[in-house]
């Protein structure tokens, strides 16, 4: 760890980032990936009615969080950088959530 | 000129207090006030008192350091906290009083178009830029617009609501003093924006009936019929097999077999008010009554068909249609068929059937 | 409050780094130059999360809106294609990830054949979604262009009785090489009709989405073969190494995020309407 | 807690040394000296400096539209301008005072040049990412005055639609890209300062031994990159509904005009927070180094500044109150447009418990701070009307609406940008200004600004909408002392453009610390800074606003 980097201890935790993953990590990642890609357009095929797009979804979230962990290293980073991608999240979640609790609730007027 | 005008008669620093909304909000703002100029005196004194008090008085001045002081800290979050729960409680129940109108109340249609604001009373008297209304009666305004938004103001009345075009949004009053009242809009819609203003006219009750009187001509429901047979709606809305009967269904629960072309579970209810009934008219297939097939071989009227101003007409005669009233089918009518713009300027085309779809 | 001493933090000597040809000169070492530089492209994606995430709220916005439409618009598009591009976007994520994996062990050969494949993988990626707008084209299905909803329904119910009894291997390649057979194009007067169609006016808004948002994503894609590019030259002349790979493990990133939105962009167009069937 | 158990511990081993260190021959300000080595420079305080200038520019033009305004609005005739030229001036005065004025203000100019400073750093962690982002701006800038020189646009700075996507006559198109090309200059600024705060702070500079300026530097950063993305992409739809005819926003197409009301507001409300919470943090910097004390309840105020980015973002929609929004929507938002209050609220009564048994220098930066307190409170507290469900109704969209949003806006955001700009001028230019000039600029402008939009509260009372080229004759009198009052402050505004650059050539030397100050650009760098602001890791202590043992023989300058 670099002394003269003292303030971003957080950032480090002592872990050296110049390990590689390996490459059954990558390599059973990728398979993942594909296996869920079929998954999904089967899940597409059939209708569950309003699961439907939770479904979708529900898949595509797996997916990217798969990304995110293993070809991103994300698994590996610091928690700065959790912190980071839950913040987007979270922020898309208050443009979604807020916009959608407008839309949502038009029709309850008290008339 | 200009010196003149300054001093003009109507010269005032508060708005004058109208309706029945009007004396609610103002005890709301003037509360709001209050705390206000507490607060702000509260900071002015003190600025002003330390920067006096506690002014440098020589160079070796070394105050003591103060980090911190928790229950004076707890004290000026918890009173602003506190202040401020009752300004929202309060300004929810005055809220709730401007956002929903009585049941007894007469309707107005309002549409705001560039630039002008067009209003259409129930018995089929129309304005622009005007209102006349009687004092002391209930009075809701539904307001939409024909092209961008605009917003529909009276200060006087303290009241205020967007016209969003493909929207109805609505408000009321009940005026209190005989007088006239400016009219604005407050939503910025383009050049002239600053002249789509106006003049609400409270009348005592008696020269309201007689201006009624005067200016009643052909009434809404009556163009409204005229149109409901012009647009063939009567071909199949007077035989209850090929459609529904339309009549004494406003403000009733309507039973929807289909929405957006796809069934919906037995016992779905929709509520036939002016948006449903605009819907229906504008994307037919939107929602099927339960019992008629989807899609339907309604067409779809656009704006090209049916302006904004001959939908509300529409939308009242079918309010007015009591039990027995739909007017008979008459043999000259032609069978449905979609209407294009093209047919509307050449009256009765007969033009081949392109849209089997529906 | 806290008055307790700072030395411990600091006091250690400095590291002895030595001063690395890409290190710059306002870090004090490389250590945080890559802390710092993975750290700015990891801020740049969250912008980019809530730059989809604007288009991803009105897509959402009308999907509720509109929802039987947007599946039957939804039905037009491609699912093989959309498969396609899903299959050969992940395999480009998987040979990016292995560049930078070079990079890390320092076979800067590799480096450069695993960028190659990924800029190649990136090229049909684009190669597929070139055939699928001429489709759309060709069926009138781009908004302004020349949107027709009627015709373009129509125009697919043919294509799929046309191909029903075919393998899938020719009808894979058709989608590519195959010819159209010569239609009529609509009116302008038919053109004018379908727009005042309420059905069609909400099919033309899915793929005004649909259209925003592949493109948008096409656009990060071309974005990206620029930046791989540029890692390519430095790696060939040998800049990165174990010590110093920070340039390609943030265009990884880069790359990896532009998979991600194309994962989420494929159920929510491509299979929205998947489950009512073909020439439904 | 007394005094004398927070003496300074000096760390990092040039404590001892840097009293003797000789005064640098060489300084950012001369080092180079040819043109190119300022338009290409990678030093974030000669890119700080470029900004200044831009902005300042920028200022004056805005303030040209902003004039035109109040002078159209002498007579309730339209009789200066005619109702387009009207409408084109107030969406000009909008866009280029708030895309290319107060966005980039104080985070461009003066975060750029201290922040690096502030933490003990060289630079910024993207130094030609910093220059690319004044390019960036430059050319939105281009945009925007290529949008104004075709003929202007009508669409009012909040680019409603359908007005804007369909009905509006001006060069919408230009404008919308010139918007959409400044984002990402504001983007680009606030990634910068994220990262350089998180990972190039000097040894031993710990989150809570950051200065308050920096901790609203990081709150701002935040927003520009959360909020401006969104506004990004919206601008970005509006165009291509303009250009390609294609139905996203308009209802004749499809559409749903209020989606991009919301998809406008939660960028454009969070955007206020970015041109006031700098100021807020330029105020605990003053009200410190000027009472001579730290700042009071110094946690609390670093984690409002964070609270206010954060509550921001969900309060978007009272913009809406009266769009149809849904009722139980309103409520929500109305609640938590109250949450922002409350730490507003914090902050002021600890700077004046900083004043508190303080001692109170009447230095002209202080006079500035006195100015901004009072504007901001009065801001602050009319913003309360416009949370409230009931009162909003009536006054939405009215002159009380303006009158609240030139208060912070303007009133605050401006007064905390001239006192920090009068507090940092001797650092970034070595040279000390006409202290009685600026005590009188600092006054005109006080009572410019309150003539001008105090009576616009009345105004918006009354019922007088925004955005309105003629008005009812019975609102005339409170009009023509709005326009009376701007002219004072016109005057006010332009002080500081005479004395400053004078001083910049004939002023006094500055001393490194003029002020007495305790944050490190005062105590570690001379005035000015040298090219790489330190030679050496410069110590940081417990508390960063700790006066104790101060070198009092730099204190020249007192009141």
């Amino acid at each position: 760890m670099s002394a003269h980097n003292s303030a971003n201890v957080e950032a480090h935790a002592g872990h050296p980032h110049h390990e590689p993953a390996s490459l059954v990590v990558y390599f059973s990642t990728f398979s993942a990936l594909m296996i869920l890609t079929i998954l999904t357009i089967w899940a597409g095929m059939q209708d569950f009615g309003a699961l439907n797009t939770p479904i979708a979804l529900g898949i595509a979230s797996f997916k990217a969080v798969l990304v995110v962990l293993f070809f991103m290293h994300v698994l590996h980073s610091s928690t700065l950088t959790k912190l980071t991608i839950f913040a987007s999240m979270y922020f898309l979640g208050i443009l979604m959530v807020f916009t959608l609790a407008d839309y949502l609730s038009r029709g309850w007027t008290g008339q | 000129m200009m010196v003149n005008s300054m001093f003009a008669e109507g010269f005032q620093l508060f708005p004058h207090q109208a309706s029945t909304l009007a004396p609610s909000v103002d005890w709301l703002y003037l509360f709001i006030v209050a705390v206000n100029v507490a607060i702000t005196v509260l900071v002015m004194v003190l600025l002003v008192a330390f920067a006096i008090i506690f002014r440098r008085k020589s160079e070796d001045d070394l105050p003591e350091p103060m980090h911190g002081n928790v229950p004076l800290e707890i004290f000026w979050t918890a009173i602003p906290t506190l202040i401020c729960g009752v300004m929202f409680l309060w300004g929810v129940k005055v809220w709730s009083e401007i956002v929903v109108p009585p049941r007894d109340a007469t309707e107005l249609y309002v549409v705001g178009r560039q630039w002008m604001w067009k209003i259409q009373h129930p018995g089929g008297q129309r304005e622009i830029n005007a209102i006349h209304v009687p004092v002391g009666s209930n009075f809701k305004l539904i307001v939409t617009a024909e092209d961008v938004i605009h917003c529909f103001s009276i200060p006087d009345f303290r009241i205020k609501t967007d016209a969003v075009p493909g929207r109805y949004n609505q408000m009321w009053f009940n005026a209190t003093k005989p007088g006239k009242y400016h009219i604005y809009c407050t939503e910025y819609c383009g050049t002239e924006h600053s002249r789509m203003i106006g003049w609400i006219h409270v009348m005592e009750r008696e020269d309201y009936a007689k201006w009624l009187n005067e200016q009643a001509e052909g009434g809404d429901g009556l163009q409204g019929r005229k149109l409901f047979s012009k647009l063939q709606c009567i071909t199949c809305h007077s035989d209850a097999n090929k459609a529904p009967l339309l009549e004494n269904i406003f403000r009733k629960d309507r039973e929807i077999g289909y929405m957006d072309g796809k069934p919906v579970p037995p016992g779905t209810k929709v509520l036939a008010d002016e948006a449903y009934l605009r819907e229906s008219i504008r994307n037919p297939n939107a929602k099927i009554h339960r019992g008629f097939a989807s899609p339907t071989i309604m067409p779809a009227y656009d704006r090209d068909l049916v302006t904004e101003e001959e939908l509300l007409q529409v939308i009242t005669y079918i309010r007015s249609l009591k039990q027995g009233e739909t007017p008979t089918r008459t043999e000259e009518t032609p069978t449905p068929q979609p209407i294009t713009s093209a047919d509307k300027a050449s009256s009765n085309a007969t033009e081949k059937t392109s849209g089997s779809a529906k | 409050m806290s008055a307790t001493n700072t030395k411990s933090d600091t006091a250690q000597s400095h590291d002895n780094h030595g001063h690395h040809p890409s290190l710059a000169h306002h870090f004090v070492s490389l250590e945080q130059q890559h802390e710092a530089n993975i750290l700015g492209m990891w801020m740049f994606l969250v912008t980019e999360v809530l730059f989809f995430g604007g288009l991803f709220t009105a897509y959402t916005v009308y999907r509720l809106k509109f929802n039987t439409m947007f599946q039957e618009a939804s039905n037009q598009l491609d699912i093989t294609l959309g498969c396609l591009n899903t299959v050969v976007l992940i395999l480009s994520s998987l040979t990016m990830a292995m560049a930078v994996r070079s990079a890390q062990i320092g076979k800067t050969k590799q480096i450069l054949n695993y960028l190659g494949a990924t800029a190649i993988l990136g090229l049909m990626f684009l190669g597929v979604k070139y055939f699928e707008w001429k489709h759309d084209f060709e069926i009138h299905l781009v908004p302004k262009a020349n949107f027709c909803w009627d015709y373009a329904k129509e125009r697919r119910k043919e294509a799929d009785h046309h191909e029903k009894d075919k393998p899938f291997v020719s009808k894979l390649i058709g989608k590519f090489v195959g010819h159209h057979e010569e239609h009529a194009p609509p009116s302008a007067a038919e053109i004018a009709k379908d727009h005042k169609n309420p059905e069609s006016q909400q099919a033309r808004i899915f793929f005004v989405l649909y259209f925003a948002m592949t493109g948008i994503h096409a656009l990060h894609m071309i974005i990206g073969f620029g930046l791989i590019a540029a890692v390519a030259y430095w790696a060939s002349r040998g800049t990165y190494g174990p010590e110093y790979y920070t340039p390609v493990e943030v265009l990884g990133l880069y790359w990896h995020f532009v998979d991600i939105v194309w994962i989420f962009l494929f159920p929510l167009l491509y299979l929205l309407g998947a489950h009512l069937g073909a020439g439904h | 807690m007394s005094a004398i158990n927070l003496d300074r511990r000096v760390v990092g081993e040039a404590a001892s040394t840097h009293e003797a260190t000789p005064k640098p021959a060489t300084n950012y300000l001369n080092h180079e000296t040819t043109i190119a080595s300022w338009l290409l420079t990678l030093d974030h305080k000669r890119i700080g400096l470029l900004y200044l200038v831009g902005i300042s520019l920028m200022f004056v033009l805005g303030g040209a539209f902003a004039g035109l305004i109040r002078l159209e609005l002498m007579t309730p005739k339209g009789d200066l301008l005619t109702g387009d030229v009207y409408n084109k001036s107030f969406t000009a005065h909008g866009v280029v005072m708030i895309f290319l004025f107060l966005i980039p203000s104080i985070p461009a100019v003066l975060g750029n040049f201290l922040l690096p400073i502030m933490i003990g750093t060289k630079d910024v962690a993207f130094p030609r990412l910093n220059l690319l982002s004044f390019y960036v701006y430059a050319a939105g800038g281009v945009f925007l005055a290529l949008a104004l020189l075709l003929g202007g646009v009508d669409t009012g700075w909040t680019f409603y639609t359908p007005l804007s996507s369909t009905y509006a006559n001006g060069n919408v198109m230009v404008a919308a890209l010139g918007v959409f090309v400044i984002g990402f200059s504001s983007i680009l600024t606030g990634l910068n300062f994220v990262v350089t705060i998180h990972r190039m702070r000097a040894p031993g500079m710990t989150w809570f031994r950051m200065p308050l300026f920096v901790w609203a530097m990081y709150a701002t950063s935040l927003i520009q990159i959360l909020g401006t993305p969104v506004v990004a992409i919206t601008i970005a739809l509006v165009g291509f509904e303009r250009f390609l005819g294609v139905g996203i926003f308009d209802p004749r197409l499809g559409g749903d005009p209020i989606l991009f009301q919301h998809l406008f507001w939660f960028y454009s409300h969070p955007a206020v927070y970015i041109m006031i919470l700098p100021s807020l943090g330029v105020a605990s910097e003053l009200v410190s180094t000027f009472s001579r004390k730290g700042v009071f309840g110094y946690h609390i105020i670093a984690c409002s500044s964070i609270a206010i980015a954060i509550f921001g973002f969900v309060v978007w929609a009272h913009h809406m109150f009266t769009s149809g929004l849904s009722q139980y929507a309103a409520m929500v938002f109305s609640v938590l447009t109250f949450s922002v209050a409350i730490p507003s609220g914090i902050k002021v009564f600890s700077w004046l418990a900083t004043m508190y048994k303080g001692s109170v220098s009447l230095a002209s930066p202080m006079i500035f701070f006195f100015g901004f307190i009072g504007l901001f409170t009065i801001g602050g507290m009319t913003g309360l009307f416009l949370s409230t469900l009931g009162t909003d109704i009536h006054l939405h969209d009215t002159y009380f609406v303006v009158a609240h949003f030139h208060y912070i806006m303007v009133g605050g955001a401006i007064m905390g940008f001239m006192g920090g700009i009068h507090y940092w001028w001797p650092k970034i230019t070595g040279r000390m200004y006409n202290e009685t000039l600026a005590k009188i600029s600092a006054a005109l402008i006080f009572v410019g600004f309150n003539f001008t939009f105090f009576p616009q509260f009345f105004l918006g009372y009354m019922g007088m909408p925004r955005r309105y080229h003629e008005y009812p004759e019975e609102l005339q009198v409170l009009n023509v002392l709005s326009t009376v009052g701007a002219s004072v402050l016109a005057i006010g505004y332009l002080t500081p453009g005479i004395y400053l650059p004078f001083s910049f050539f004939f002023g006094k030397k500055a001393p490194k610390n003029p002020w007495g100050a305790t944050t490190l650009e005062w105590t570690e760098c001379e005035s000015p800074p040298s090219p790489h602001n330190f030679d050496h890791n410069p110590p940081v202590y417990d508390h960063v606003y700790d006066y104790s043992t101060l070198n009092k023989e730099a204190a020249v300058v007192s009141h």
